[in-house]
Order: C-alpha cells, then structure tokens, then sequence
C-alpha cells in the first residue's frame, strides 16, 4: 500500500476552516517558519480509505485470538468505549483541577478518581492508589521512586540496591535503574520459581527492595513470597509487586495481604482497557501503610463539600502532568463496576481454567517449560522442536496463518525457545479448542515437513521482513 | 453478572481434560494463608446501570463552558474521521506490533507518523510516541545525559511549572543537578519551552549556538500547532525536541491519554528512547515495516536500556497522524494563523488589563487583572467561560495573573463576549 | 468550502483527456433555457462551524427526560455493542449485495438476521426488512389481497390509528374496501395488532381460525420485544406478521430510520415483498449467500412486482440481528419480564386514575386522569417526565385519556417518582 | 465463516440486566409462548469478532472504489455521523410530535425538519418538500399518489394512465402500479434520449402523467424535457421527476424550472447520506404549485412562537408514522449546509467531470451505449465483448479481483449487457486512473485469455456463487 504521503497531490484539502472572522495578523517575521511543514495533501476520503485499509492489514482482539503471553489480551467491553465517549468527561479540561475556583466544575470527574482508586486499592490489598503512572513501567518507576523516598526519609542512605528476578520483564530492571538504583538479578529455581534461599544470597544490607511478579512470567505462582516478605522487612527492605498478572489471582489474594508494600496495576491488562496498538494504558500506583507519605500529588480525597486535592506532606511530587490516563481510568472504573466482585474473581478463575486448559491439550506435543501448575499462561519451550530445525519463532508465524495471532515468544528469557501463551478469560472454549488443534498441526507438520513452516506466513499482507536491512538502511521516515 | 463465556458444562469438561475436579484445584499454590483478606467491592452492574451511574458522574462536569484555558492543553477542533478511523477494531484493539506480518497496518502508520514529526521540527528522527509531553521532557534530559556525559540539566525560565516539577520527580535519585537558566556551560542539556508556558514565542538560535559552542544540547519542548506558523526546533538548532502532542487530535480528556513527541537529530538516533519504525522488504522485495533499534529498549537491554518505556501512547499517535493528514500541509497553517489572529484580537480588547508578555505570542498570553484571577474565573464560569488558568496557585505569577488561551475553535462573537463578561467581571 | 479532491491542475487534465476545455461545455446539453433560475442556498460552512450549529439545534430538543412515551415506538436500552459494530464502515457504506462474492458479510447477516425473526415468530420465511411497521402492514395487506384475490381489508380496532392512517393513505388507490372490526367474510385478511394502540395483549388464536374458515388471512402487527413472553403469531395461526423493529436496538431518533418487519408461512414466500438471502455454494463448494427469488421485485418485474420496494433498512436490521444475538434466548425473556412486571408495578401506582384496558397488558397501559391529559404532561415535562401519549389528539381516547409505557430502563425510583409526580399533578 | 447460530452454547450470555427491582409478576399462561426463542446463546466477544469478521468480508465506500451506476456511492462524510450521534436527535421520541403540549420539547427537531425541507425545495426548484417518503421508491409512491388526489380533486377520474420510459429504473413501474395506476412505457430513443413525439404518440387523455430520470439512467440530460413538459401541462397531465440523479445537475438546473410537478429526492445518493447495505435511505418528496395542497401531514410551519404542526387542508395522509427517516435528514442537512451554494454546485461539476474522464479513457476499448454526451454516468455495452465469450457480469467479477467494486450490470435494461458506471465527484482522479486502467487490463485479457475471466473472482471470500440452487433450495433461515 502506498504511503500517505505518496498520495499526496499539490493543493489537495481534506478539513479546513471557515474565512477568519477577526483580522488578520502577520506572524513576527523573524519567528516564522522558512517553508510550509510537507505534510500529505489529501482529500478526507483519501485519508479514511487510506486508514480502513490500513486497519484491514492488522490483527485485533475484535477480529482475532490475540494469546500473546504477559500481555494479556482480553476482550475490551464496548460498553467502557460508550462511557469513554461521554463529553463530561471526554471534553473536560484538566486544568480545572489546577485552581480552587474551579473544582465545583469537575466534581464528578474527581469523583471517578476517588472512587477507582479506591476499588483498585481494596482490589490489591493496598491502602492508596495513585491513578498519576501512564504505563505499568511508569508505575514501576513511580514504586521505585517511592521506595527511595521512604529509604531516604529514615536516613539509609546505604541502600542503593534493588533485586530482581532474572524471570522479570524488562521494565523491572529499566525502571530500577532510571529510579538511580543498581540492579541485581536473582536467578529463579529450576522449578521457575523464586527461593528464600536464592534471595537470601543476594541480601545485602544496601538491598532497598525487591521486585516481584506474581505469579511470574512463568506463569507460576511464587509460593515463598511470604517467608520473602517476611525476610525483607525484617532487612528493612520493601517489596515491589509488578500487577502485570494480577489478573491472575484477583479476587483470589492480594499482593497487599502477601506483604507486598507497593506496586503498579496495568488498567490494560487487568482491567481490560484496550492496547491500542501499544498504548494508551494506565499504570496506577498503590502503597501500604509503608509508602502512604510518599503519594505523588495532588490527590483527590473527600471533603466536607465534595471533593477538593491534596498534596501528601512528602510526596516525591507529581509524575503526570494531572491525574495519569484519566480516560482510561473512566474505562477500567466501568468494568470494575460491571463485573463486580463475583465477576471479578471469576477473571481469575477462568484465566487460569482457560491457561491449564491450553497447556492440558499441548503438554505432549510440547514441552512445558516447568512441572508447577501454572496460573493465567502456560509457558512452553521448543527447544526440542528446534532441534529440529522449527525455532519458536516458526511456529508463531506459522499461526498467524491459521487465523490466530502468535504468542509471546522469546520471552521469559530463562526459557529457551519460550512460546508464552496466555488466552484471557474472555476466549471461549471453542476458540480455545481451535487454537490448540492448530498447534497439534503445526506439531504434526514439524515431524513431517518441518521446512514449509520457514515459509510461513503466506497468507499475511507480506511475508517476513528483513530486519537486518531495516536497522542497516534505517529509513524511519520519508 | 457473569462477564466470561465459559458455560458451567463447559468448565466441567475442561477441568476433566486438565485432570481436576474443581476450579479451586487450579489454586493450590495459593495456601488459604495467602487468601486475600477483605474483599469488599461492590456487586456487579449491568451494562445498563453502569452506563446510567457514569453518565450521571460525567453530567456533574462543566465540559460545556466556552473554553480559554491552555498551559499545555488546548481545545482545538478534531475532525469526526480522527474518532472514526481510530474506532477501527483492528487498530485500538491490537497490541505492541511484535508479529509486523500482522501488524503492517499499525507499523505503517507509525512509519507514517514518524515521518509527519520529522516533516513538522524539520529534525531526522522521531521514535513512535512516548507517555506525554512532560516526560517527554524528561526522556530528552537523560537523553541529553547519555549523550554529552554530563549530569547538569538547564532549565529555562520558559519551561512549565508542571514538566519542571515532573523533571526533578522523575529524576529524583539520578544524580543530575537542576539549575534554572540558560546557561550551557558543563551543562548536558538547556531546556527551553517555546511559545514558553505564559506563552511567548522566542528565536533560540543564539541559544543553540551558544550550547554547541560549550558542548551542550538544547532541548526544546514545543507547541505542535505553533509549527504551523513557527520557525521549526531544527531551523533554530535543537538537538532534541519534545512535545505535548494532545493538540493534534486528542481529546483534552481531564488530562489523558495524551501524547509524548520526541524528535531528534540522525547522530543522536541511537540514544533516543521509544519505539522506531523502519521501513524494509519481504523475500518477494514488498516494502513492509518493522521496528528497528530494539538494542536500546528495555525488553532487549534491561537495566542498560535507553528508557523502561514499553506501552506507549500508540494510538494518540495515530490520531495525531490521521489529524495532520486531515488538515494537511495548509490546514495546519490556517489553523495557527486563526489561533494566532483570534489570540491577538481578544488581547486588544482586553484594555482593561496588563498584558504581562513582553515577546510577542502565538495563541496564549497572560494577563494581570484588576482584581483576583481566582475570583475572576469563579464569576466567569457562573457566565458560561472557563475564563483560563490563573498563576497564583501553579507558583507561575502573583494573585491576579491569569493565562488566557484561544484556538481556532472561538468566533468573534465569543471572543466579543468574554472580553465584555472579564470587564464586567473585573472592574465592578 | 472546497468538498471535492480533484485539483485545479486535474480538472484541467482531465478536460484535455476528455478534448474539452471547460466543465461548463460539460454540460452544454443543459441550455441556457433549462438552467436554474435561483439559488438560494447559503454558503458553505467548515465541519467545525456544522458541528457547532447542528449541536445547538439539538440542544434544543429534551432529549434526557425519563421517558414513558411508547405508542409503538420504545426506550429500550441499546448495548453499546450494536453501535460499535454497525459503524463499521464495510457495513454502512456498503450498498445492496448485487455482487455477493464482495458482499458476503451483508448477505450472512441478512440470512441471519432472517433465522432471528423466523426463530422469534415461529413462522417460516422472513424477508430483509421494510421501510418501518406502517408501511409494513400496508405490505402485508396488499399481500393478503394478491394471495385471496379479495379486496376487502379488515381493521381491528387494535390496530394503531398511525398505522390505519398509513395504510390508508398508501392503499388510495387500489380499490380496496377497510372496514373496521373482525369479520373476516370475503375479507382478504384481517389485520390485529397485538399488544393493541392501547397496549391490551389478546389471544387471537379463534380468530385466526375463523379467518382461515372465511378463506381469509390474519395478519398481525406484533411488538417484537414482548414476545421474549407472549404467545408467538405462529402459535395464534397468524399467516403474516408484521413489527416495527425500532424496539431491536434502534435509536428512537424522532421517527427514523426504524425497520419494518414481515415474516410469513412457507407457502405464500412467493408472494412476499423485500429481499431475501438464501445459503448456496460456490464451485468449490464453500457456503455463501445470495439473494434469492428476485423475480418478485420491481428490478426485474417492474409494474407487476409484489412491491415497490428498492432500498430498505438493512442497517437497522443489523442492529436488530445484533441486539438479539447480544439479548440471546435468555436475555430477551429477561427483557420482556422487567418490562412487564415494571409496568404492573407503576400500574398499581396510578390508584387515582382508571385503568382503561380490560385485558392483561404487557408493558403499555391507557389511564383516564382526573385532569386533561395534555396539560398533565405539560407539567410533568417541567418535573422532568415524558409522562405518556395524550390520546385525544391521535383520535384514540378522551381527553383525560393518557398511555404510559414501561421499559426494562426505568428504575423502581423512577416509577415511584413517576407516579407521585403524576399524583400531584392530577389531584391537585 | 460458521453461523452465529451455529457459535450458540447453551447457557451462554452476552448483555443482561440488573435483578428485578419490582415484584417479580407472572404473564398469564393462556397469553405465554409454549418455548422461549432460540436466539443464540453467545458471549459478546463472540458476537463482536463474529460481525467484525463479518464485515472484513465486505467492500464498502471507505476501503474500496464502489462505481455502481445509478446509485450514486459517494462517500459518506464522517461529519454527518458525529452529529447524528448526537443524543439530541438520537435518543429523541417522537410522540413529543403528537401532542402541542409537547412541541417546546423539540423545537430542534422541528427547526432541522423545516430547514431541511426549504433547502431541498430551494435545490430543486420545488415550493415545498416533505421528508415522510423513507427511500426514493417510497418517495414515487407518494409522488404518484399526489398525482393521484390532484385528478381526483379536480373531478379527472379518467386519468387512470402513467407514461414511462423504457430506461426508467424498476421502482418507477412498480410505484405506479401499487399507486393503482396503469403503466404505459414509451420507448427511448435510439440516441438513449425520450423525444416529444414518442410521448405524444403515447398521449391519450387518461394520461395522469409522466415518469422521468432526468439524467435519465442512460447517463444522458433529456434535451426535449421542456417540451414534454409543456405538452404534458397542456394535457392536464403532470410531470414527475426521479431525483435518482440529481446529483448530475445539481446547481446548474432545477426540476421545477424544467416544468417537473413533482419529485422524490434520494438524500442516499444526492446528499451523501450512508447506504447502509441497502438502506436506510430517504426519499422526500418534493412539489410545485400544482400539488401544494395534497403533501402529507402534518408538517412543520413556523408559527409566530415556534414551529408548529399543521396537516395541508386536502392532504392525501399520511406515509410516514413521523417525519420519516429524522435521522438521515440530520445527515443530509449537515452535508447541505457544509458545502454550500458552491460546494454543491461543484457535486454535479465534478460528477460529470469524473464520468466523462472515465468514458473518454474507455471509449476505444469498451462501446459507449450511446454517442451524446454523458452526464454523471457513462455506459458502455460489452456486447461486442460477448461475442468474444466473457459478458457484462464476467467483467464485473474480474474488477473485484483488482479490488474495485463492479459497475452496474444489466440495468438499463434498454442497454445489451450494459455496464454502467457512476464514479461520482468524491473519487480522486488517481482512483479513476487505476480503475481504467483495470478495465484495460481486462479489455486486453478479454483478447488474450477470455476463458480466465470465467473462473474470477478468485480473490474474494468465495467465488461465484449458485444461484440457482440457492432458488431451488430456499434456504432463507435457520
Ligand atoms: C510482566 C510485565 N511487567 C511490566 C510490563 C510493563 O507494562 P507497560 O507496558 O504497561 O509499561 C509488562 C508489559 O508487557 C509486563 O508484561
Ligand atoms: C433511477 C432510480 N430511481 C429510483 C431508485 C429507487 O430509490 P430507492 O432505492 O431509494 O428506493 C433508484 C435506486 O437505485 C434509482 O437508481
């Protein structure tokens, strides 16, 4: 498909404006631009069959099984769209919230902040949640941040350090490391989970805090996360949840109640606020007793006459320039409240059903990547189907050719090979059955044909594309 | 209310091939210890009731009130087919494009969109979006950082209150010194804002020169829809330059999602943070796209990486895209001439009041009123105008500063109107 | 306003292909004589200027009020689902299925949407749609007298007087006798509306078989929803039922579009009007569909065609189709149910008016008040209510006379409200 | 792609309500269905990746180049949509018509219904317009039905005939047989064009009146209409218009000043307003002097305070339950006053623009059916094509595969394997270019390879499909 810009023709308009009814006024010569930016010269039709079609080129969760593991690709309700559209709070401007004067105009959009952060601190056992982080790594940064500032405000100023397992996603150590700490990765038990005993080697007393995921990416639950807990505090040490997979265990424990002191929910994940290609998500913060000083600010609490913000005494300020991805805060407030607390332990419950039940029909035909009973995703590795001669790699594209967007792959990095695979509760028995009978073929046909699978996709809009040649040419714009 | 598909009989049978008898089974692991402790959430709504309960909330915000107020955000027009195309199923509801034969429509349109900052800074490089314009702010800093070896971060006086206060939060424990002002001596990075927060439009080509000169990197935060008019970030000499990107297509929306923009020059691509697109070929020689320079992200580099960005803000991008295609090379103009020339009309007639500007501006400037700004914009909004955002409470002026902003979107009859309401309101 | 994409230099392109060199020439075959001689239309104005005027005219309709007005037209609640999915653009910008290979989303939704009216009214054949359930009832009558050959139409007095009117007027024309009442002697059919105007839910099973011992048919105008309860056309004997569809996921939207529905027994589908999709296989034996027994319409039986239908509302029987499949076999049930025993319970309410209906209803109820209708609506729209249909002005009642209609939308606090306004406002 | 039906499992539910906050109240038995319906039993998941993929089977204006001739497939500005959306006219009922008492609650409706009506009037040189006709057949028969009641007031009783051309789409015939008339046709031309003495031939004194298309659907400006008209009048006869293609004259000439009485307008064709499928659509009526006082009621009317209801004094009633379909005219009057005076002046401009470029493109590979000028349409015969094996409808396959739309085939039915194709004014001159292009291409393999174009489309969800088993079989529902 050609670029929009290569459909550009001179002195072609798409939207423009009515004559200017003031007068005109000459831009300051010296501070105007020497030639007119070149962006596309279109016509509104060409722009939206450009963009159809362009949609038409992708997967989507509303046209296709999306299983990709630890991204947690459920269904987003239309009904989170519909509030989403609502002019209340799509058209408000935030900076009502910056003067006093102004907060009897947006009550009812603090009221929404209140209240979800409220839900998602009872929700995870926390005693406050902070809506401001714009992504789960924000959220991860936010925690960091505030694990400093508590380190920092009891004077250990000696502790520098944060651990993580090597099982973390990447943000974990990103995040540790842009919140100024070293980064020291704990290796996980051959049986993919965490051990007091792996922990305890790396204890030091420079240990600020530890980040965890739970379950981890291997899909398994941490079961010593409490003697873990118990160890760090005793070291003064905090512990970090990355939300990630709560999805996993909602309804069921709380990283609250596991003795996590802070952590970060993925409203796109957990609450099933839509991906958009990338983002928009949200990833609020919430705290325990520990870390409730800390809040970035201002805060929206309840007062005698509606709702007015604060700014906790030692905030380590402000990480958003408002109140985070409010929009999508009014999403994930929307299904929070639709599911409720029997549907949202029931996100638990047949997350996890939905994953065992993938890995009970493939566990011949691949090699689970541990013995434990996983959670919400199943972790295979194809090691042995390298061997012969079909990578990881393989067989996601050969999927893409069944109708089915791939799995994680190559991720968790403890894994080789690693197919990750993650179906959400929102996916039916049936689509479950269809994907699983495609991985048997695929299975199949690596004993019986393995080199077609390196054709794979066919059926795609293009076939693989040379990466090599991307990073060597780069051309990353036109 | 049941949310998930799977029938009871259904769960039956798959409990049977996993070899369990119970749901519970699936919970081992987590020993009743473990249970959570409390769980006190309200019981579920239908679709209808919640629908009737959010509506109810939304309806208690004055959305509707003719809006003057900017400091970063702004109530520009979007077209209908920026919420129509970007409605597309297939484009809000796929992720990160981590299989790009599956995902051309979304690695094209951030090719596209790269290619629509780049066209608008007149820089080489933009990445795919980062969170939002003040950490954008901060992503350039540390850029800056890597970069130049140095861990002194200038900030002008231009810069907003609010991305100065993101700064040092975000960079809280990174060892790098925050001194105000343009002076580039040792300095990583100037950060300079341009229209600056209270709006005034300034040529920082000295200033680029003198940065280069000592070493330095200037770093401009800058207003997209200004570049309609304004000299670009590259013309004057910016090595980085950042953006709120919410005035191009995105809904103001309390405050997000909004859109982070970061551009840069070729020889700093490598140091950039964020996604990148590139354009390349399949075996049969199609042109496709996929993301390029993933070595400096954290899923590949971890702890080493350039940011621990990894959601980011796609589909903003993507409006912003589809936006500037929809106004196009003279859209984009006429849009910052009208903004410009409504701007000026309305200050002239707010004889009233000082004009605290002494550089010209683009489509804000700040005023000092006759009497309190807070009060002022109280008896503003009982007649219909979000009368703009006074500085007092930002720690951005005295009490009766207020910062007015205008798009395209006011007629004169508006503008006629809240000059008269702000007379009425402040000489009584 | 420019609305087109061609270009200055295009059109001048173009012309030179053509070997002309002015669009004027054109239209040369339009002589000076025959060119308009006014035109009086106001010039164009931007999306922005349209939106801003055109939302000012619907600020001024009271859209938001709790709303007890039916009379065959419902607020019931529409899922969220129905409006994303039919916005789709490959749906709504499609036209009629006339090449079936590219249309195939259209057609299995037609053929689906078929199933869930045939499903829904136990009868066999259901076409695509029709205009709305007035124009339906004219179709089904003129239908009843090609399948007798009789000419006389018999009313019930269910029957909407919209609804007579409208057939009236249509059917001008055709030489065909209305009589009011039931006798189906000689007549070609006889129409009922069930629930009738006034809400009443009736057995017409005895009548549908002296109908069917007169030689006559029973055609019946039904409300879709109240059949997730009530006993179905098929199970009374009914040879072709009719709805208007509105109450399926249709906006109310002042009147339309809505949809016209018609469903009839195997043996006259050769008489039926509107299109219909029929499954079928291509060569490689892959199910498709395609519409089917063209041979009745006028495209190919022009004066001689069961009707004159062309376009009809297949996006409104789309969101039909997806509202049921969203409802389900349980949801509609549990829609029919609230809104039956929420109108029981404001009926209950209303002790100082009297019940007009002798039989049960459903969720639709005539009231006479102690006061003229008109001007109790009149205050109760100040209170905050459409409280209903005066029918004195419809020529369906007195002037006390009032119909209220209940939805599954209305919330018990909102009967109570209801019903104590309407107190106070009768009996003061 | 399988059945919604065939995706049912018992138990399964997509939307439910809230517990019963009334008593629960049995339906009497005698009035109870004997078993509950067999909707599907479907998650919302199922049913929105069900219709998303339903409509990724679909071409529509937004993703492809849709020339149907005769049924004007412009593009559908997005504007209209956002402000049909609006919950003001949306969610309005409207029995708030039907009651005075009511009117102060819609006088937005009401100002949008007047103003809408005047400008269509205004457009087409009519005294006054009526929105009730739901599409343009409906908007025939009301427009005949006029006729009707203006020979009967004035005592005519014989005028039991109307005169159509041969060329006349389908919903004329039909619209005036079910208005109780007779239908006499009258040949075109050979030119394509209806000449003064074909109709006078045809003249008797029981001619009611005349149906014409002007540009009739040959694509070609009637020259002889003023005459006709004339004659018509002279007669006592009254002339129709079939709006179908006011889109090619629109600005430059008026049905009212060419001596038309009457008039259906298709805001679906002219006015841009989506086609949904095949409907909704909309199709007002327009009127002269003549037939003023016969519109049907009621009407608005700006009264001294407001509009206001009145119904003309010898109205022949009533074909809408309203005002017909509201919500299309919201979208035609957005598209009216968006373009304005020129704008739309510059629709019928370009309309003809861009089908006289295409015909003068095609004009040595494919036969013009006519040699007079086309307006907005040109249409070719491939009868010559046929003679080489490959007709009208295997043209109209091979285009799908080249990602267009088909043209019109086989309608006029005047024409022998006519291809009729309408471009419109909203496609860019590089879409007309690459759809000739296409027609060349199949020109030449029409030449070299005949017999491949039997086997298209091979690129679409199926291939041709049998129509006649689908007849024989009748499988209508399931
Ligand atoms: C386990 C885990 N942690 C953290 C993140 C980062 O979240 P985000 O993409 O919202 O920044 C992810 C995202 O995929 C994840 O899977
Ligand atoms: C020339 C002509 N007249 C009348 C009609 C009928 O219009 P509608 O489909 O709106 O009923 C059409 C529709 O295609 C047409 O092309």
């Amino acid at each position: 498909m050609p670029l929009i810009y290569e459909k550009s023709r001179k002195g072609r308009r798409a939207i423009a404006l009515d004559a200017l009814d003031v007068p005109e006024v000459e831009f300051p010569a010296a501070l105007r631009r020497s030639a007119p930016a070149e962006l596309p010269e279109v016509g509104e039709l060409d722009v939206v069959r450009h963009f159809t079609n362009l949609s038409r080129k992708n997967f989507g969760i509303d046209s296709h099984f999306y299983p990709l593991g630890s991204c947690t690709m459920k269904y987003n309700p239309k009904l989170a769209e519909a509030v989403a559209a609502l002019p209340g709070f799509a058209n408000l401007h935030p900076h009502l919230s910056s003067t006093e004067a102004y907060w009897p105009l947006c009550q009812g959009a603090f009221e929404l902040i209140h209240d979800t952060e409220a839900l998602l601190a009872e929700i995870a056992g926390m005693r406050q949640a902070s809506l401001q982080p714009i992504a789960g790594a924000h959220g991860e940064l936010t925690g960091v941040l505030l694990i400093a500032a508590y380190h920092k405000d009891h004077g250990n100023t000696k502790k520098d350090t944060i651990l993580i397992p090597d099982s973390a996603h990447g943000t974990n150590p990103a995040s540790a490391a842009i919140a100024g700490f070293n980064v020291v990765e704990i290796p996980s038990g051959a049986d993919g989970v965490l051990h007091l005993d792996a922990v305890k080697a790396a204890m030091t007393d420079r240990v600020a805090g530890l980040m965890m995921t739970c379950p981890n990416t291997h899909g398994l639950f941490e079961p010593e996360v409490g003697k873990i807990a118990a160890m760090l505090h005793e070291a003064d040490a905090l512990l970090y949840y990355d939300g990630a997979n709560l999805n996993a265990i909602i309804g069921k424990a709380r990283p609250g109640d596991l003795g996590f002191d802070v952590m970060h929910y993925n409203l796109h994940k957990t609450f099933a606020t839509p991906h958009g290609m990338g983002g928009p998500g949200s990833g609020p913060v919430g705290v325990g007793e520990r870390l409730l000083p800390y809040l970035p600010g201002p805060r929206v609490v309840k007062g005698a006459n509606g709702y007015v913000l604060e700014t906790p005494a030692k905030s380590i300020g402000r990480v958003a320039q408002f109140f985070g991805n409010f929009m999508m805060a009014v999403r994930a407030y929307a299904y929070m409240r639709h599911l409720g607390c029997d549907g949202l332990r029931e996100v638990a419950e047949i997350a996890v059903l939905n994953a065992n039940y993938i890995w009970a029909r493939l566990k011949e035909a691949y090699e689970p990547a541990f013995a434990l009973r996983f959670m919400h995703e199943c972790v295979f590795t194809a090691a042995p189907q390298a061997q012969k001669g079909v990578r990881a790699l393989d067989i996601a594209k050969a999927l893409l050719d069944f109708g089915f967007h791939a799995p994680t792959i190559y991720f968790p990095l403890t894994v080789k090979e690693s197919v990750m695979i993650e179906p959400t509760e929102t996916e039916s028995k049936e689509t479950l059955d269809a994907f699983c009978d495609a991985m048997l073929a695929i299975a199949r046909t690596i004993e019986t044909n393995p080199d077609s699978l390196h054709q794979a996709p066919v059926t795609t809009p293009v076939g693989r594309l040379d990466e090599v040649r991307a990073a060597r040419q780069l051309n990353c714009a036109c | 209310m049941t949310w998930v598909p799977t029938t009871a009989d259904e769960r039956k049978e798959m409990l049977d091939v996993i070899g369990l008898n119970s749901i519970d089974e699936l919970f081992a692991a987590v020993t009743p210890d473990l249970r959570a402790k409390s769980w006190d959430i309200p019981p579920g709504l239908s679709e209808m009731a919640v629908r009737d309960l959010m509506a109810g909330m939304a309806a208690k915000n004055a959305s509707s009130l003719v809006c003057f107020a900017g400091g970063g955000a702004y109530d520009h027009f979007i077209p209908a087919a920026v919420d129509a195309l970007t409605s597309r199923a297939e484009f809000y509801t796929a992720y990160t494009p981590y299989q790009p034969e599956c995902a051309q429509g979304t690695l094209q349109s951030i090719y596209e969109y790269q290619s629509a900052i780049c066209r608008l800074t007149g820089l080489d490089f933009a990445n795919a979006s980062l969170y939002d314009g003040g950490t954008a702010v901060f992503e350039a800093a540390t850029m800056a950082v890597r970069v130049t070896g140095r861990r002194r971060v200038a900030c002008h006086r231009s810069l907003s209150p609010i991305y100065r206060r993101m700064l040092e939060t975000h960079a809280a424990n990174l060892g790098i010194e925050f001194t105000t002002g343009d002076d580039p001596t040792g300095a990583a990075c100037v950060i300079v804002q341009n229209p600056s927060f209270l709006g005034s439009v300034e040529n920082y080509t000295n200033l680029s020169e003198r940065c280069h000169a000592a070493g330095a990197l200037l770093v401009m935060s800058f207003y997209p829809v200004s570049l309609g008019l304004a000299k670009t970030p590259a013309e004057m000499g910016v090595d980085i330059a950042v953006a709120e990107g919410q005035s191009l297509g995105v809904p103001l929306g309390f405050g997000g999602p909004w859109l982070g923009i970061l551009a840069t020059r070729k020889e700093h691509v490598r140091k950039m943070p964020g996604r990148i697109a590139a354009a390349t070929e399949d075996a049969q020689g199609r042109r496709g796209f996929v993301l390029t320079l993933q070595a400096r992200e954290q899923h590949i580099r971890r702890e080493k990486a350039m940011s621990n960005i990894c959601s980011n803000e796609a589909l903003c991008a993507l409006r912003a895209l589809i936006h500037l295609c929809l106004l196009g090379k003279e859209g984009i103009q006429e849009v910052a001439r009208h903004c410009h020339a409504k701007a000026e009309y309305l200050k002239k007639k707010l004889k009233f009041a000082t004009l605290l500007n002494r550089a010209p501006t683009f489509n804000e400037f700040a005023v000092r009123l006759p009497i309190n700004a807070e009060e002022a914009v109280k008896a503003m909004a009982s007649k219909g105008f979000v009368a703009g955002i006074p500085l007092k409470p930002l720690n951005a002026g005295d009490p009766e500063d207020l910062l007015i902003a205008v798009t395209e979107r006011r007629t004169r009859e508006q503008l006629d109107a809240f000059a008269l309401a702000l007379e009425e309101v402040s000489c009584r």
